[in-house]
C-alpha cells in the first residue's frame, strides 16, 4: 500500500486505517509513524472531528483497542507501551461501563478526564512545536552579521568553552574509566538468544500456522537499512531467532521445517491442529 | 549679557547631542561588528556611567525597523539580524536547519513551554520514553541546558532553554513563545499529573496497582 | 477623466518607490549577512533587470556615511565596515579568545565534579600526568582556585572552582551539575562512534520490553 500521505502531514498524521484494495485486509496498520500510544490516541481522537474537550473517551478507547487488535493480527508484534496502554484502556472501559465499586480508586470518570487532559496537553505541545518551527529561524531565514569584525570580546570571556564541552569531557573521562579497571565489555546492541526465545514463545500463541522464521524478527531488526550496522543487527536477530527455534523445538514446543537446501525455514506450534501443508514442493 | 546666554544654551545642547550621537554610533558599530548577541551590560560598560543606553537602543531599533536589517533583543542581549520579511529572498538551507526528528522538536517545545522540566515530566507529556540522543542533540545545538535540581525524591535534574534558543527562533523572551498565554490560561502548562504514572518508564514511575494488575492479565 | 489621471499617477509613483525601497532593504540585508564583500554584479543579479543598483548603493552609502557603520567599496565589491573613526574606541580593550585544550577542559570538569581535589587525584582520574600549565591556564581564566591543603603526607594543595566558573557556565550552584546518571541519560557518556549510539533507537522502538531490558544490561 503506497503512502498516500503528503510530506506536509507530519503534524497531523491521520491514522493509517485506510480502506485497502479488494482482497486485501480491510485495515492497514502501521504503528511506526506514531510517537507512542498517546500520540496514536491523539491521532484517533482527531478523527472524531470534534473538540478534544467533547471527545467520547469510551469511543476512543474502543477505537484504540480495535486498532491495536488489528495491528497484532496483521503484524504480530506491537511495542509493549502500546499493549500496556491497551490494558489500561480496557480497564478504563470497564470502569466507565460498570457501576462504581466502593473503593478508593479513582472513578472511571476521573480516569477519563485525566486521559482527556493528557491528550489536550500533548496536542497543545504538538501545535506549539509546529508554530515554533514555522518561525523565521536564524541561519535559514534570518542571518547574523556575515563578516564579524575582529573586535575585543565584551563578555570578559577568555576562552570559548561551553557547558556542553565541559560535560562531554567529563562523560569521556567516565567512559574511559569504565574501559580500564576490571574488564568491562561495552554494551553491544545485538539480539540475544534469550531475547529471541522470549519473543518466539510470546508469539507462538498467536501463530495461525506454519510461519516463516524471519517473520519473528522485530521490525527494527530486519535489516531494512543499508548500513553495516543494520545488516549486523539483522544477522544477529536472525541467528538468535534460529537458535531460539532450535531450543524450543528441542523442548517440544514447536516444529521446524525446511523444504530444501537454503530454502526458507518454517515454524509452528506443536499443538497446532493439522493444517494443509504449505503449497510448496514436498519435503 | 542677554546675548551671551542665548548663544551659550544651544552650544551646550549641541554638545550633549553630539555626545549622544557618538554613543549611538559606537553602539551601532559594536553590535554591527558582532555576529553574536551582545549583553546589554557589556554595552553599558562600553558607554560608561550616565549614558542613556536604553534610549539609544530604542532609537536605534526604531531607526532600523523599516530597513533590511533589524535590531533585535533576546534575553537581554542585542544583535542586528536581517529582517524576517526578507526571508524568502535570503533563505538558504544549512546544517543548522537540517531536519530535527519529531521527537527532538516535541521535546524542545515541551522544555520551552514547561521549563524547568524534568526528563520524567517530558516523558509523561509525550507518553513515551526519551531516547538517549534527543537531549544530547538539543544541548549540542546550544538550545537547552540543565537547570536546578528539583527538590523532590531523587532530586531530578531539570532542563531549561538558553538565550541561543531565543535568538535562533527570533524570540525576545519566553513570554513571546507562540500561544504561551493561551496555553497557560487553558491550564495546559500546569504541572498537574495526568496519567503520568502509566506512561512514563522513568525510574520514579510507580504504576497504580489496578493498572499493573490488568497489564499482567 | 482628469480626476482619474490625477489619482493614477501617485499610485504608480508610490509603487515604484516601494519597489525601490524593497530593493534597497534587500541589498542592505545581503551586504550585512555576507561573509565576503559582494560583487556589484552579484547584487545586480539579485535585484533583477532594470533595477537602479548604482543609485541604491549611492543612497545607502550616503545614509550610512554619518553612522557607526559605513558602506565601502573596493575593486567593485561592497561591504559594511565599522566606521574608521571609531576604531580607537572599539579597540580599547584587547582580549584574545582562545580555545581551551582538551586536557584543560577535562581537568576543569574533574575539579568541578570532585572538588576539593588534588593534582595527584586529577591525574589518577584522567590517567595521564597534568602539566602545571593546565592548572595555570584555568586559574588565569578565573575558574579555579587553590583550596585547603589535604592533611595527608606531603599536604598537597586541593583545587576548587570559583563563582566565576558557575557564572561562565550558567550554573546557579555546583549541585546543578548533571550527575553521572543524567549524563548517561542525555547520551553524554556514549562514545560517539560506538555501536550503541549508532543503533540509537527511536522513541517508538517497536520492541517488546523484555528485549529492551536485556539489551541494556
Amino acid at each position: 500500500m503506497a503512502d498516500a500521505r503528503g510530506p506536509d502531514d507530519e503534524w497531523s498524521a491521520a491514522p493509517a486505517l485506510e480502506p485497502a484494495a479488494e482482497g486485501e485486509p480491510a485495515l492497514l496498520v502501521d504503528l511506526g509513524e506514531f510517537e507512542g500510544p498517546i500520540d496514536l490516541l491523539l491521532t484517533l481522537a482527531r478523527d472524531q472531528k470534534v473538540d478534544l474537550t467533547r471527545i467520547s473517551i469510551l469511543a476512543l478507547a474502543e477505537q484504540y483497542l480495535a486498532f491495536v487488535e488489528e495491528a497484532r493480527r496483521l503484524r504480530l508484534e506491537v511495542a509493549a507501551d502500546y499493549l500496556v496502554t491497551a490494558a489500561w484502556l480496557a480497564y478504563l472501559k470497564s470502569r466507565l461501563l460498570l457501576p462504581t465499586p466502593e473503593t478508593e480508586e479513582p472513578t472511571g470518570e476521573e480516569l477519563a478526564q485525566a486521559l482527556a487532559f493528557q491528550l489536550q496537553r500533548l496536542e497543545a505541545m504538538q501545535n506549539a512545536a509546529a508554530r515554533l518551527m514555522a518561525r523565521p529561524r536564524l541561519g535559514r531565514d534570518i542571518f547574523p552579521r556575515g563578516a564579524p569584525e575582529d573586535l575585543p570580546v565584551f563578555e570578559r570571556r577568555v576562552t570559548e568553552v561551553t557547558l556542553y564541552d565541559l560535560l562531554r569531557a567529563y562523560g569521556d573521562i567516565k567512559r574511559r574509566q569504565q574501559k580500564t579497571g576490571p574488564l568491562h565489555l561495552p554494551p553491544v546492541d545485538l539480539f540475544t538468544i534469550e531475547d529471541a526465545i522470549r519473543r518466539v514463545e510470546a508469539m507462538l500463541g498467536r501463530l495461525p500456522d506454519w510461519t516463516r522464521l524471519d517473520r519473528f524478527l522485530p521490525p527494527d531488526w530486519r535489516g531494512g537499512g543499508t548500513s553495516r550496522e543494520d545488516k549486523l543487527k539483522a544477522r544477529s536477530a536472525l541467528a538468535a531467532t534460529f537458535v531460539a527455534t532450535l531450543e524450543l523445538a528441542k523442548a517440544g514446543q514447536l516444529e521446524v521445517r525446511q523444504d530444501g537446501t537454503f530454502g526458507p525455514l518454517y515454524v509452528r506450534r506443536t499443538d497446532t491442529p493439522a493444517a494443509p501443508p504449505i503449497p510448496d514442493k514436498e519435503p | 549679557m542677554t546675548a551671551e546666554t542665548v548663544i551659550e544654551a544651544p552650544a551646550e545642547l549641541e554638545e550633549g547631542f553630539d555626545r549622544r550621537a557618538e554613543q549611538m554610533r559606537l553602539v551601532e558599530a559594536v553590535l554591527f561588528a558582532s555576529a553574536e548577541p551582545v549583553e546589554e551590560a557589556a554595552l553599558a560598560a562600553r558607554l560608561g556611567e550616565g549614558a542613556d543606553l536604553r534610549g539609544i537602543l530604542d532609537e536605534l531599533q526604531a531607526h532600523y525597523s523599516h530597513r533590511g536589517v533589524h535590531l533585535v533583543a533576546a534575553a537581554g542581549r542585542w544583535a542586528f539580524r536581517t529582517a524576517p520579511d526578507l526571508a524568502p529572498l535570503l533563505q538558504r538551507e544549512t546544517e543548522v536547519t537540517s531536519r530535527l526528528s519529531r521527537a527532538a522538536v516535541e521535546t524542545l517545545s515541551i522544555i520551552a513551554y514547561h521549563q524547568p522540566v524534568t526528563r520524567a515530566e517530558i516523558e509523561s507529556i509525550r507518553g513515551v520514553a526519551t531516547s538517549k540522543g534527543t537531549l544530547d542533540i538539543l544541548m549540542e545545538a546550544g538550545w537547552i541546558k540543565p537547570g536546578r535540581r528539583r527538590e523532590t525524591p531523587g532530586r531530578p535534574l531539570t532542563w531549561l532553554t538558553t538565550p541561543a534558543f531565543l535568538d535562533h527562533f527570533g524570540l525576545e523572551s519566553l513570554r513571546d513563545l507562540p500561544g504561551v498565554d493561551d496555553l497557560r490560561a487553558a491550564g495546559l502548562l500546569d504541572a498537574r499529573p495526568a496519567i503520568t504514572t502509566l506512561f512514563s518508564r522513568g525510574d520514579d514511575a510507580a504504576l497504580p496497582r489496578a493498572v499493573e494488575d490488568s497489564a499482567e492479565d
